[in-house]
């Protein structure tokens, strides 16, 4: 795409064209979604406490208080303790946001249609994920206050430790698909749901779970809402915060829900591959030119965003549902059973996938016996058929 | 199965059963049973199953007829009966007793007669009329091979003839009823005993676990040694059970070994044993060096060719004609070619005269080895002269009495001490005729010395032991006189009625705890088994018997020799003269003392009331064997039985006249056939019995009726006396002449070991110290001065360096920091200087 | 005056932020902004790394030190963010100390970085390069990944030399941390390649001190008792 | 704008690592604070590492045949392992010390002085 425009206009003009339109289509994800996660929410736990939720606002099913909500923190006066670390205390809510929103970066929404196609997408997105504690802690820290700062420890403590288990579990389908590249992985998941990577095997489907349960942890969602206990610390990390920043910390929450939701779909229920492949059997694919390509992958799109949104409902159901955990159970359940299990669900799809013909094990093999075994005239033929391959690709 | 095996089975068998039963309790003897008991019945049934087999043999060789010579039937033997009358005339021609030859002859004829129920119940067979002119019929074989060096073999090996079943026969019946006997007489040692006799150094008894499995132990090696060395088929082999025996005797002896009498009597028995073993040892290299042969009869080797074995090659078969005509008479003693070569050896070495036949004949003719051959009798003889207690040498024995008395019964009585004699009797044909004279000389001195010692004696054992030693003296003047049978007979009587009566005196020691003539008297009242088994024993070897008509077995045996020794004074009247009177003399003396013993012990009135009150009758298990004991006393001399012990032992006689003494002119060895004719053994007969009547009249007179005073006459001779009770100063002789000088000479090297090298090595010791002393001095100041030097060196260092170590991180830093950019910078610079 | 080169200028930004917030670490005073600064270094030195080219090294880089180290690091501040903790005054003398050697490395290290003319400046990837490295990339995805060719896996060349797509660098780490070592091909002999472990031992060393490191951590940092405040 | 048109070479980057390991040397030896120390070694291993990133890539030098390849990477990548390690452990310490002496001040941890 930038390519194409680099042809009509300077490179670079097109290069930063390109980038501020792709910022501003990821942008939407935080903002848009936040909105309509809130009133998902709200909705949501109003029919699961038996309630009818926001009705006032007008709209049907008083969809206007999503709006009313955004006008109400935006208007809001922007306080900031005395004492309080007053840089810190600026920038931490934007750290958050950066962070959740940067992971969006490397997450396709369909077929190629990615902001930064990383090699190292899953990676990428976990770390980025994993910055986004900072700004809580750096919250936490600033406005000088004991809750704040329990909160923000507590933060810091959980999403460190569910890292561990939270790697684990992406491993798997990292394993099994031989790429850590988002794209070549769902790419991989082509077809119908079969193909989907939580069905691969036992232990991919048990692997979901427990990456369901280490991303809400890592996201500090309910039951693992430690950071912000309204019962307990009056509201955690941001209890001083209000307006706009803390309007960016909630972006910065929904963002990175969406953002590990659309992991989840990605990794475990084949991204933008439906259950059934419409696409391919209405023919839009590439082989029939750009513009169906193109129809198919916006198809694609809605699939995914439709999974995403599912996932996330998910998380607001569970957290309505399930009452929140103390700090010590929080801790055993990642250090006594998610990672064990992690580690365990690791080894199985290791072994499956070595095990089963066409695992990626077996495919590696061949590969590197003929690296050790064969003169280098044969890797510099298998140079060639590549060579000839990319060269015919790159014809069409 | 036929006896050429079945014999050396038996006998083998009989002689390796006590082995195995010694090896048993060896590994075992504690764990037998409580103390160790059942170590007792091992060793009683093993002693006992190898009687059985030796009687068995016994009866093979009997009831075979196996005693059967090759030319042995009667026609024969009274012709040949003839030819050693000529023989005999030939021999002393020189002397001018033609008459009496012929009346030997006469004698000859008629003795055949009045011999007859020997004759008869010889089965026909001439043995004892005449000199057998066959081989006797004997098996010997090589059981094993230990080595063979060239010509010699070093084999285990048989020899088996009557003589050889005979002593199997004896051995294992009066083992087996000593092993009973010592069931009562050892049966303190079941349990942890108090020994009086010794007292510690803290003033107490001596407390010590009882060794009752030991004592049975010993026995049976001794039994498996003993047998052994009568069965052996060559001489080395009876050299090598010899010294078991010797070395069975000094445990025995030592069996009490806390007492230092006991620990004493045991050395003094071993080391006087080395010095006849010693000469043993030389009549061995003799053998060796001159024969290269140690067996005594001739083996079938494997190839199946004869290996002459001493006998055939001291005796040859065949009759040789010299080269001067001098022919050599079949089985006459005749000096080895082998002897002959290496007396000439300077000749054949030097002169170079090669040993052709007839040059070794000639030489022969000129008594070259014939020497040899004496050195070889004698130190087989010097071995015989140790072990049975003969004269220079038989101070030994009545010390080895401190042993139990079983011991004393069977080992140093009946049968080790026997077997000096067995030895000589065995060895007899290869004895020159002064080699004979000498062992004559030998046992009449010991006979009559030890008798008239036995008079003074007042401890029991010890007049049986002065009475053993003058009968071995009896049996050694037998053979040495031509006796061969008459040595041999009274060696098995004597074992009998000897071993019966050391079992008395044991009962009687047992029954008062001690061994003092003096202490007891009129014991017959409360142990009469004791006292009249006793009796018989003492009839039996004082030699009662009616005349002419029947005796105790000590009656025939001792009278075989008196005639052997009547007949050899008939024919040389000096050296006759001595002997045959110190026998008769002895023989008086035996009567005297060993009535003596018997009335001090068991008749009169008791001396030691103290003593009397406890004495009791010993159990049964004691005297059931001194009954059995007695009835052989009593019979074992009969010579009208079909298997009398003369007609066993002419079965085993080898043929061939007695040697002759070359050396000594005049003096002539009759044949012992002879001495069984008239007049001498008449003679013989009514000599002993009145001199030994005199003997039994003193001793009444003395001990019995009390009609003398011992005590008068002993003041009366009191120099006799004192000689008498000092046993002819014989320990102090031997004390003079060997023990001081060698403690002297011992303690002279001590002094010059203790002043001069100990003084050295004193000396020697403290230059050492001083060098290093020296040494310490250097290695403290010098040496170590140094090494604390760097230390301190190092030490101001750190010191000084540690003030760098600031404990600041943040200095560290910089101090790295500034360690590298100087690197760097020097490195630059080198970089820069080199290029 | 050419076509900019968006490389170099991503290149600078970088590199100033990365310098710029390492310097402030020095300067701050305070430990927590002292964290937010490092934070800060740290991610752009990892925005230098994706321009390396190491884009693994860079999401590594990412993960471990900004997403790991460093919430450990501010763990550790907060544990022992007391007022008078917060900010240890440094003597000038150290700081004097301190720039002096500070001078001394930049006069060592700058210049030795300049030395060599070959490394001024980098040069225009060619097609054959880019060829040969995509050969690799693709031989490794293809064979790893169900021979299919990732999408966008073959960079294009474009006029200024900026690879748009960040070339796939994530297998052949694997691999060679596997042993295969896929970007020397031809390079070693036959006859040395199955010997050739690549960095397999030092792999399997560095987890099991990870192991043994995590360990350590947890026994050495269990509270005991506290000493009395001095 | 002469410098942003051509291509960035090696010894940029050498010159940024260079920066960062100065400061890390520097804020080593200036910070009393523990925890500061150990965000200068964080900061040193990220100049080294920046080195090696830099030798490894093959953009970067006009003889790109003599880069160092996936050595550099592999390399930094052990070298931001270890420094994980090292953190975890050095922090462990801290706290240690700070459990014990109530003080995180590198200066007052100087029992072991000359």
């Amino acid at each position: 795409m930038a390519e194409a425009l680099a042809n009509y206009l300077w490179p670079w003009l097109a290069y930063l064209s390109v980038g501020l339109l792709q910022c501003v289509l990821l942008l939407l994800v935080p903002f848009v979604g936040a909105m309509f996660f809130v009133w998902v929410e709200r909705k949501v736990s109003a029919r699961i406490q038996d309630r009818l939720g926001p009705t006032r606002c007008g709209g049907k099913f008083g969809w206007l208080q999503l709006l009313a909500d955004g006008l109400k923190l935006i208007t809001k006066e922007d306080l900031r303790p005395g004492d309080a670390d007053a840089v810190l205390f600026r920038i931490a809510p934007y750290i958050s946001f950066c962070a959740s929103f940067a992971a969006l970066l490397a997450l396709p929404f369909s077929n190629g249609w990615v902001a930064q196609n990383l090699d190292v997408g899953v990676f990428f997105i976990l770390a980025v994920l994993g910055l986004e504690v900072f700004g809580v802690i750096l919250a936490g820290y600033a406005s000088a206050s004991k809750w704040s700062l329990f909160g923000a420890m507590r933060e810091a403590a959980q999403v460190v430790s569910y890292e561990v288990p939270l790697g684990m579990c992406v491993v798997v389908p990292v394993l099994i698909t031989g790429s850590m590249n988002l794209v070549t992985i769902g790419q991989m998941q082509a077809g119908f749901f079969t193909q989907w990577l939580v069905f691969h095997d036992p232990f991919t489907f048990i692997t979901f779970w427990v990456y369901f349960t280490c991303a809400t942890a890592s996201v500090n969602r309910a039951p693992f809402d430690l950071a912000e206990a309204e019962s307990e610390l009056v509201a955690g990390f941001h209890t001083e915060y209000s307006g706009f920043r803390w309007l960016a910390f909630f972006m910065a929450e929904y963002g990175s829900m969406f953002a590990v939701s659309g992991l989840a779909a990605i990794l475990f229920f084949g991204g933008w591959n439906g259950p059934i492949p419409i696409t391919s059997m209405l023919g839009l694919t590439p082989e029939n030119g750009p513009v169906l390509a193109w129809i198919g992958n916006l198809l694609g799109l809605f699939n995914f965003i439709f999974k995403c949104v599912l996932g996330v409902t998910f998380m607001v159901w569970v957290r309505w549902t399930l009452p929140r955990l103390r700090i010590d159970q929080v801790m055993q359940v990642c250090l006594k059973y998610c990672t064990p299990i992690a580690a365990v669900m690791f080894l199985g799809a290791t072994c499956w996938t070595y095990l089963l013909p066409g695992g990626v094990g077996l495919r590696a093999m061949p590969y590197a016996q003929r690296y050790v075994t064969s003169a280098p005239a044969d890797a510099a033929a298998e140079l060639d058929r590549i060579a000839t391959t990319r060269v015919a690709r790159g014809g069409e | 199965m036929a006896p050429d095996a079945s014999l050396p089975l038996l006998l083998g068998l009989a002689w390796l059963l006590p082995l195995v039963s010694f090896t048993i309790i060896v590994l075992f003897g504690p764990k037998l049973g409580k103390a160790g008991i059942l170590a007792s019945y091992l060793a009683t049934g093993a002693i006992i199953c190898s009687f059985l087999l030796s009687i068995t043999a016994f009866g093979i060789w009997h009831f075979g007829g196996l005693g059967a010579r090759a030319d042995g039937d009667g026609a024969h033997s009274t012709t040949i009966a003839a030819t050693p009358g000529d023989m005999h005339a030939a021999e002393d021609a020189k002397q001018e007793a033609d008459a009496h030859s012929d009346g030997a002859h006469a004698d000859a004829a008629h003795g055949g007669e009045a011999h007859g129920a020997e004759g008869h119940a010889a089965g026909g067979h001439g043995a004892g009329h005449s000199v057998p002119t066959s081989v006797p019929n004997h098996y010997t074989k090589d059981w094993y091979s230990l080595a063979e060096f060239g010509p010699l073999k070093m084999s285990i090996s048989y020899y088996i003839d009557s003589l050889t079943v005979l002593m199997f026969s004896m051995v294992t019946l009066i083992a087996s009823l000593i092993h009973f006997y010592a069931f009562g007489y050892m049966h303190d040692e079941l349990h942890a005993i108090e020994d009086h006799e010794v007292v510690l150094s803290n003033g107490h008894h001596l407390h010590r676990p009882g060794r009752f499995y030991r004592f049975f132990q010993y026995l049976s090696l001794f039994c498996f040694s003993m047998l052994g060395l009568v069965i052996a088929g060559n001489i080395l082999m009876v050299f090598v059970f010899w010294e078991l025996v010797g070395i069975c005797s000094y445990f025995l002896i030592g069996f009490y070994i806390e007492r230092r009498s006991a620990s004493n009597a045991a050395n003094k028995a071993f080391i006087v044993n080395r010095v006849g073993d010693f000469g043993m040892i030389i009549g061995l290299m003799a053998l060796w060096g001159s024969l290269g042969t140690f067996a005594f009869g001739d083996i079938k080797n494997a190839e199946g060719k004869v290996e002459h074995g001493i006998f055939s090659t001291v005796r040859p078969a065949e009759q040789i004609a010299g080269p001067d005509g001098v022919t050599h008479e079949p089985f006459s003693l005749r000096v080895p070619d082998g002897m002959v070569k290496s007396a000439a050896m300077d000749k054949i070495t030097q002169e170079g005269i090669e040993s052709t036949p007839d040059q070794v004949e000639v030489w022969r003719q000129e008594k070259y080895g014939y020497w040899l051959l004496i050195i070889a009798g004698l130190g087989i003889f010097c071995g015989c002269v140790g072990k049975s207690a003969q004269f220079p040498l038989h101070v030994w024995l009545p010390d080895a009495m401190e042993g139990p008395t079983p011991v004393s019964a069977l080992v140093h009585s009946a049968t080790m001490v026997a077997a000096g004699v067995y030895l000589a009797g065995r060895f007899y044909p290869v004895f020159t005729g002064e080699v004979l004279l000498i062992i004559a000389y030998i046992g009449a001195i010991t006979l009559f010395m030890a008798a008239t010692i036995a008079i003074t004696a007042v401890d029991i054992k010890r007049v049986l032991a002065y009475s053993t030693v003058s009968q071995l003296g009896y049996m050694m003047l037998g053979i040495g006189l031509g006796g061969w049978a008459a040595g041999l007979f009274h060696l098995v009587t004597h074992a009998f009625f000897k071993s019966l009566l050391f079992m008395c005196s044991g009962s009687v020691i047992h029954a008062t705890h001690t061994n003092d003539m003096r202490r007891m008297g009129g014991l017959r009242h409360k142990m009469p088994w004791t006292a009249y088994t006793m009796l018989i024993g003492v009839l039996a070897i004082y030699g009662a018997a009616i005349p002419f008509v029947i005796g105790f077995s000590g009656h025939y045996s001792k009278d075989s020799i008196i005639a052997q020794s009547l007949s050899f004074w008939q024919l040389n009247p000096r050296h006759g003269a001595i002997l045959s009177g110190l026998a008769i003399a002895g023989s008086g003396i035996t009567a005297f003392y060993m009535f003596r013993m018997w009335f001090m012990t068991f008749a009169g009135k008791p001396r030691d009331h103290h003593v009397y009150e406890h004495v009791h009758e010993s159990p049964p298990v004691m005297y059931v064997p001194l009954v059995v004991l007695s009835v052989f006393a009593v019979t074992a001399g009969f010579p009208w039985l079909p298997f009398s012990v003369p007609k066993l032992l002419e079965q085993a006689r080898y043929p061939g006249a007695v040697a002759t003494a070359p050396l000594l002119d005049k003096v002539v060895f009759p044949e012992e056939y002879l001495s069984h004719l008239d007049p001498f053994h008449s003679q013989a007969e009514i000599m002993i019995t009145f001199v030994a009547l005199g003997g039994l009249a003193l001793a009444v007179a003395f001990y019995g009726l009390r009609l003398l005073n011992p005590d008068e006459a002993k003041s009366q001779f009191a120099p006799i006396y004192r000689v008498l009770w000092n046993k002819y100063y014989f320990d102090e002789l031997y004390a003079a002449i060997f023990i001081r000088p060698v403690m002297f000479f011992s303690k002279m090297i001590a002094n010059f070991d203790r002043w001069f090298i100990d003084g050295l090595i004193h000396r020697l010791a403290a230059g050492v110290k001083k060098l290093s002393l020296l040494d310490d001095a250097i290695d403290r100041y010098f040496i170590d001065g140094l090494v604390n030097l760097l230390a301190a060196w190092t030490w101001s260092l750190g010191n000084s360096l540690r003030s760098l170590e600031t404990g600041r991180l943040r200095q560290y830093v910089m101090f790295i920091v500034i360690g590298t950019v100087a690197l760097t910078l020097l490195v630059r610079w080198s970089v820069a200087a080199g290029g | 005056m050419g076509p900019i080169n968006w490389h170099t200028f991503f290149f600078y930004l970088y590199a100033l932020v990365a310098c710029g917030f390492a310097v402030a670490v020095v300067i701050s005073t305070s430990i927590v902004r002292m964290a937010l600064y490092l934070i800060v270094a740290l991610g752009a030195t990892a925005g230098l790394f994706f321009l390396a080219g190491a884009d693994f090294v860079g999401a590594m880089q990412l993960m471990i030190y900004v997403g790991g180290t460093l919430v450990l690091l501010i763990f550790g501040v907060m544990l022992t963010a007391q007022g008078p903790l917060v900010s240890l005054r440094t003597t000038g003398g150290d700081w004097i100390v301190a720039m002096l050697l500070a001078g001394c490395l930049a006069a060592l290290l700058i210049p030795a970085g300049l030395t060599v003319s070959s490394w001024h400046t980098g040069h225009p990837v060619t097609t054959a390069e880019k060829d040969a490295q995509d050969v690799q990339t693709v031989l490794v995805s293809t064979t790893i990944a169900h021979g299919v060719p990732t999408a966008g896996g073959l960079p294009d060349a474009d006029s200024n030399g900026i690879p748009d797509k960040q070339p796939i660098t994530a297998a052949p780490l694997g691999m060679g941390l596997l042993g295969a070592r896929v970007d020397k091909l031809g390079d070693v002999p036959e006859a040395l390649r199955p010997g050739m472990s690549g960095y397999l031992l030092p792999f399997e060393v560095i987890s099991v001190h990870l192991l043994v490191v995590l360990v350590g951590a947890a026994y050495l940092a269990r509270s005991k008792r506290r000493a009395p405040n001095r | 704008m002469q410098i942003l048109t051509q291509s960035v070479g090696v010894s940029h980057y050498l010159v940024v690592g260079a920066v960062l390991f100065i400061s890390g040397v520097v804020c080593m030896a200036v910070k009393r604070n523990a925890l500061g120390v150990l965000m200068g070694i964080e900061l040193v291993l990220n100049g080294a590492n920046v080195n090696f990133v830099a030798f490894g890539s093959k953009f970067l030098r006009s003889d790109s045949a003599y880069a160092l390849g996936l050595d550099g990477q592999l390399i930094s990548l052990f070298v931001i392992v270890l420094a994980a390690a090292e953190a975890a452990v050095a922090l462990a310490i801290t706290l240690n010390f700070y459990n014990n002496h109530s003080t995180v001040d590198v200066d007052r941890a100087d029992e072991l002085k000359g």
